[in-house]
């Protein structure tokens, strides 16, 4: 199976997505960086094999998997069960908290302060997706809303002003806010009550090695791999409560 | 009358007549023959005012051409004018390439210029091509509706260029014969045109262009068969 | 082949399809509108050796046809953006497709109107007409007939073009395609449906203009 | 912690000159391929029968008819779903080529379609065999007739390239995309790209065009 | 010799040659006159084996041109052919267009095909024009290098097709004379033409086709001045 192929052909084909930081981009040498990236080294380690990380887009994630292109993508996956239908997912290795970001002026301090406000997204998030439900629940209408084709243009578009206000996860924004760059803005509220939940994927038959994947997961999160990662990459320790969600699959 | 009184026309430097007198009296075919690039076709835009002049004048009834106070347009109606490609406009039916003029610029009403034109049509033996498109018709039947067109227009000339020049030989009788019938009814006409037969047969006179000037100007008959001037006789023995 | 093909949720989702085609087709169909109004004028401008003007009209055209069509979109979204103008995703796409396909009539209209053969002019003029009149009767419409054929590609052309719109977000089809496809992971299915949709497009356009072309032009040139 | 934002600095020339270069590289290797299956597709039109010339005729019309970016996104995913991974040159390589055909197949049909019928009976009363009006006749006078159509469709994959960064590719506008969202600086960034094309297009098309021109005459 | 017995030839529903007969000698010059679309020049592309047949047979020095052991390519060395049109090569100079059948169809090495071809240019009068490209030459020198590169292949007969129609009327007459030349050194020669001026003075005999049969075929001098047969009557007065 999968595994043992992993095993005997000596290299993890990794798939990440470098579109989307902190957890995948492109640092100053314009080499691969971010939690995911380091996440897919851990694996090869744990495997002892070669960590080969290949840069893919949104799109290429699923393709990739059943072409046989990669073994896993660690790719900030949401793990709904209309995907799950598609591919097969993981524990979650990640939980991000939807939130908006805007400049500090606009003083946002709830949900329902987006009404007037032209608001951006990641064209097909999941976040895009709970924005747009909220905003139809509400009667907003869609005419203030922004699709961006990435993660990255959602932000050059709010940098330039394009957008009063983006949603993201509240992991990237908190590592924007440390930046030069956007230090005019601040996080805002969360979106209600949802918690974006996202897993690894693999192939979905291959059960054996899905669990591997799912012992590695547990084993980030006990021998403090996870932890460091996080200090990295977003500057402080890992919150006691994402571990315990972590812990808990929720 | 047409008057053309030392007509000099150049392009840039190059200077296509030099100096052309000639009068056609109403009611008289004259033929012009010469070389390619003698100034033949230059000399019949001059006379229609489709190309200016830099000297001298032509009169078409007393009215200065190239006057400014002249109105062209309406003077461009007196003289109708045949080219040698055929330009029928290749976008309207026979009978509406014949009608158009009369109606927008005589501005006759739909059903007179119809009218005017069909008889013109007919006159020239088109009778039966009222709804072909021109470009489905031979060269011969392309031409012969340039000429009713013209005609569609009453005018008191025509301008010939080289109607036949572009022809499968076929084809040319039946444009000369059109032209004969012209001459015939008294249509004042000057020809252009490279068929020796016909400049001798039909015309009144014939002159003879070398280099922008008229080297020879005479009785049709006696220009074709008896050149004065040893430039046409050379000219004709290569045409032969 | 380890994929199974699940085309319900393809089909659950055709309404928000076909409202992605309509938004292409509008787009389309303005940008070749106003591209149209446009390069009738620098298409004036060149002939005319107006020096300012001509000079504009071709660095219209030059930039136009020497930069790719994703360039234009990005300049116009994001490049005019670092500059404080705001264009949002259907704006940009619309205007750099009439930027493109001004640039490219253009040249399509300066070809028709040289390929009238100037005796038409003469001949026009020697029945009599005025200028107005020879452009209007003669030379226009027959004009119109040579840049027909050009200007149904030109418009597929930017049918086709204006799918860069998944790249700024735009809600056309291929943007909502991409959008719905990253829901369900049914990414094949979403791109087979959205292709059909293109290919069905097109030949409509080409369809219709060719019988609209049988109405307008009757004899052949 | 990293930062994320880092201007464009001259180091990253290098990471620039290998976009420029997969640009180049993938453009190269497009025109050549779509160059010479368009030549064979387009010889096959112009010769072979009604029946022929619609199927062929109908599935260049497909490549024609659905959009590069589609076309692209599309292959990739089949091509990976049916267990044939391939890497993003390779595959942007083989739909651009096709698609390259598409176009390039036309030019060439009416080049060998221009060269006039009693031209090629004038070359075989003189004895030659059929391949050898083709290769001394047709081939060449057919080839200079559509020059300046071959430098149009040439040009227009140049710059069609830049789609294959959908699929991932680094091409000049990928990696330019990603130092945008580096340095956030779009602005500069962008008329940089707009000049690099423009001065690999603007020489070879006015060249098409003074051609077109010459021939004309 | 030509022999060309009961020839029948279709496009389609459309009989082009409806039995055609005619022996042409060795040493002979046949002119063929006729309408537009008699079939002359499809007789002409039936001797070349251009054209396949329907019915009957035609031999070249005893080959039967059509029978499918023959190999045409060989054949079509003996027999040189000119057309109306679109002759030379354009992309090739004046003596690379007459060299080439030499060097490639027979093999003969570069410098030998030069030779030959510079023999034969200077033989119609172009020995000056070997570096030219051909769209640089008038419509004559273009019909005369067609001429000089069938010759250099050394045939046995010339087909000539109506070589002067699509001429300007000056340049006719410098095909004409190297038409007549050939015919004076005795080549065997086929001429479809519309001079018949040509078709009198030069050819021994001269076939009048009517839609796809001789209708009249006899001594050069009799047909043009003379002719029998009222439809040719017909057509010599219309063409004059
Ligand atoms: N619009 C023009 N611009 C520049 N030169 C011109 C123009 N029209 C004619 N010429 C030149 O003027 C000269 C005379 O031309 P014209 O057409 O009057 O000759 P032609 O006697 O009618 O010859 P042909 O028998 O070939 O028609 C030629 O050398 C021609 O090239
Ligand atoms: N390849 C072809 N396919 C179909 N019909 C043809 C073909 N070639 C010639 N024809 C038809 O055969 C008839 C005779 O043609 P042909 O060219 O032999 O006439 P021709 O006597 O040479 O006339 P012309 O004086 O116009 O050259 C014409 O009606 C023509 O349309
Ligand atoms: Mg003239
Ligand atoms: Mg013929």
């Amino acid at each position: 199976d999968q595994l043992d192929t992993v095993i005997q052909r000596g290299t993890l084909n990794c798939g990440v997505v470098l579109d989307f930081p902190p957890m995948g981009y492109f640092d100053e040498n314009n080499q691969p960086a971010g939690f995911d990236v380091g996440y897919c080294n851990d694996l090869a380690a744990a495997l002892g094999v070669e960590s080969n990380i290949l840069n893919l887009t949104w799109g290429d994630r699923i393709p990739s998997l059943i072409s046989g292109k990669t073994d896993v993508v660690i790719g900030s996956t949401s793990d709904t069960l209309e995907r799950a239908k598609s591919v097969g997912f993981t524990y979650p290795y990640f939980v991000f908290k939807f939130q908006v970001i805007a400049s500090k002026d606009k003083n946002i301090q709830s949900f329902d302060d987006l009404e007037n406000l032209k608001v951006g997204a990641a064209l097909g998030t999941t976040y895009e997706t709970e924005y747009l439900a909220y905003a139809e629940k509400k009667g907003w209408g869609t005419d203030n809303y922004t699709a961006f084709k990435s993660e990255n243009d959602a932000y050059l578009g709010l940098y330039q002003g394009k957008v009063d206000a983006v949603i993201s996860t509240n992991t990237n924004i908190a590592t924007k806010l440390q930046s030069e760059e956007f230090k005019d803005f601040a996080a805002g509220p969360f979106v209600p009550n949802y918690d974006d939940v996202v897993g690894l994927i693999a192939k979905r038959s291959e059960g054996a090695w899905i669990s591997y994947l799912n012992l590695f997961l547990v084993h980030q999160i006990r021998g403090g791999n996870m932890n460091t990662h996080y200090n990295t990459y977003f500057g402080s320790d890992a919150p006691a409560d994402l571990i315990q969600s972590l812990r808990d699959n929720k | 009358m047409i008057s053309i009184q030392n007509v000099h026309k150049s392009f840039g430097d190059l200077e296509v007549l030099k100096g052309v007198s000639l009068d056609v009296q109403k009611g008289e075919v004259l033929s012009i023959i010469g070389g390619s690039g003698s100034g033949k076709s230059t000399l019949l835009y001059c006379i229609n005012a489709i190309e200016g002049i830099h000297k001298g004048k032509i009169f078409v009834d007393d009215v200065d051409v190239h006057s400014k106070a002249t109105n062209k347009d309406k003077l461009r109606q007196k003289l109708g004018m045949v080219f040698q490609q055929w330009n029928s406009f290749p976008h309207m039916t026979v009978l509406e390439n014949a009608a158009l003029a009369p109606r927008i610029v005589k501005k006759m009403s739909k059903a007179e210029a119809i009218e005017v034109a069909k008889k013109e049509l007919v006159h020239v033996g088109l009778g039966d091509k009222f709804d072909v498109y021109p470009t489905k018709m031979s060269g011969g039947q392309q031409q012969r509706l340039a000429i009713a067109r013209a005609l569609a227009m009453k005018p008191d000339y025509m301008l010939f260029d080289e109607v036949t020049s572009a022809l499968d030989p076929e084809l040319v009788g039946e444009v000369l014969d059109t032209l004969r019938l012209l001459a015939d009814e008294g249509m004042t006409m000057i020809c252009v045109t490279h068929e020796m037969g016909f400049a001798r047969d039909v015309s009144d006179r014939v002159a003879y262009f070398h280099e922008g000037v008229i080297a020879e100007l005479g009785e049709a008959k006696q220009v074709i068969t008896d050149p004065q001037n040893p430039l046409t006789q050379k000219f004709l023995s290569k045409v032969r | 082949m380890d994929y199974e093909f699940h085309w319900n949720v393809v089909f659950q989702n055709m309404p928000e399809l076909l409202n992605g085609a309509f938004v292409t087709l509008h787009v389309s169909v303005l940008a070749m509108l106003l591209g149209i109004v446009i390069a009738i004028l620098l298409a004036i401008a060149k002939m005319n050796n107006s020096k300012p003007y001509c000079y504009i009209a071709t660095t219209w055209v030059e930039i136009a046809r020497n930069t790719p069509a994703l360039f234009q979109i990005y300049m116009a979204y994001f490049g005019l953006g670092a500059l404080g103008i705001h264009l949002s995703p259907y704006v940009a796409v619309l205007s750099a497709l009439i930027f493109i396909n001004a640039g490219y009539l253009t040249e399509t209209f300066r070809g028709g109107f040289q390929s009238i053969p100037s005796t038409q002019y003469s001949a026009s003029k020697s029945l009599g007409m005025t200028s107005i009149q020879v452009y209007r009767y003669i030379i226009l419409p027959q004009m119109l007939r040579r840049i027909y054929h050009p200007m149904t590609n030109q418009f597929v052309w930017s049918i086709l073009m204006s799918s860069l719109g998944i790249l700024v977000g735009m809600g056309e089809l291929s943007g909502t395609t991409q959008r719905l496809q990253s829901l369900s992971f049914r990414t094949l299915e979403f791109f087979m449906v959205a292709a059909v949709m293109y290919f069905i497009i097109t030949k409509l356009v080409l369809f219709s203009s060719s019988l609209l072309s049988r109405k307008l032009f009757k004899g052949e040139i | 912690m990293n930062s994320l934002f880092t201007p464009v600095s001259w180091s990253d020339t290098g990471f620039i000159l290998t976009g420029v270069m997969n640009t180049v590289t993938i453009s190269i290797v497009a025109i050549v391929l779509g160059t010479l299956l368009g030549l064979a597709v387009g010889f096959l039109r112009a010769e072979s029968s009604k029946v022929v010339n619609i199927l062929l005729g109908g599935v260049l019309d497909i490549l024609r008819s659905v959009p590069l970016i589609i076309q692209l996104i599309l292959f990739s995913t089949f091509i990976g779903v049916m267990g044939y991974p391939l890497d993003p040159f390779v595959a942007g390589s083989i739909i651009l080529s096709l698609y390259t055909m598409a176009f390039m197949s036309e030019v060439f049909r009416s080049g060998f379609e221009s060269v006039h019928q009693s031209m090629r009976t004038s070359a075989r009363s003189l004895g030659m065999s059929y391949a050898q009006t083709i290769f001394y006749i047709r081939l060449p006078i057919g080839l200079r007739a559509v020059f300046p159509s071959w430098l149009g469709v040439a040009l227009s994959v140049i710059k069609d390239s830049a789609l294959v960064s959908v699929i991932g590719y680094m091409e000049l506008l990928r990696t330019s995309d990603q130092l945008i969202s580096r340095s956030q600086q779009p602005l500069e960034i962008l008329i940089g790209v707009g000049i690099f094309y423009f001065i690999i297009s603007y020489p070879l098309s006015s060249y098409g065009r003074y051609v077109e021109r010459k021939m004309a005459i």
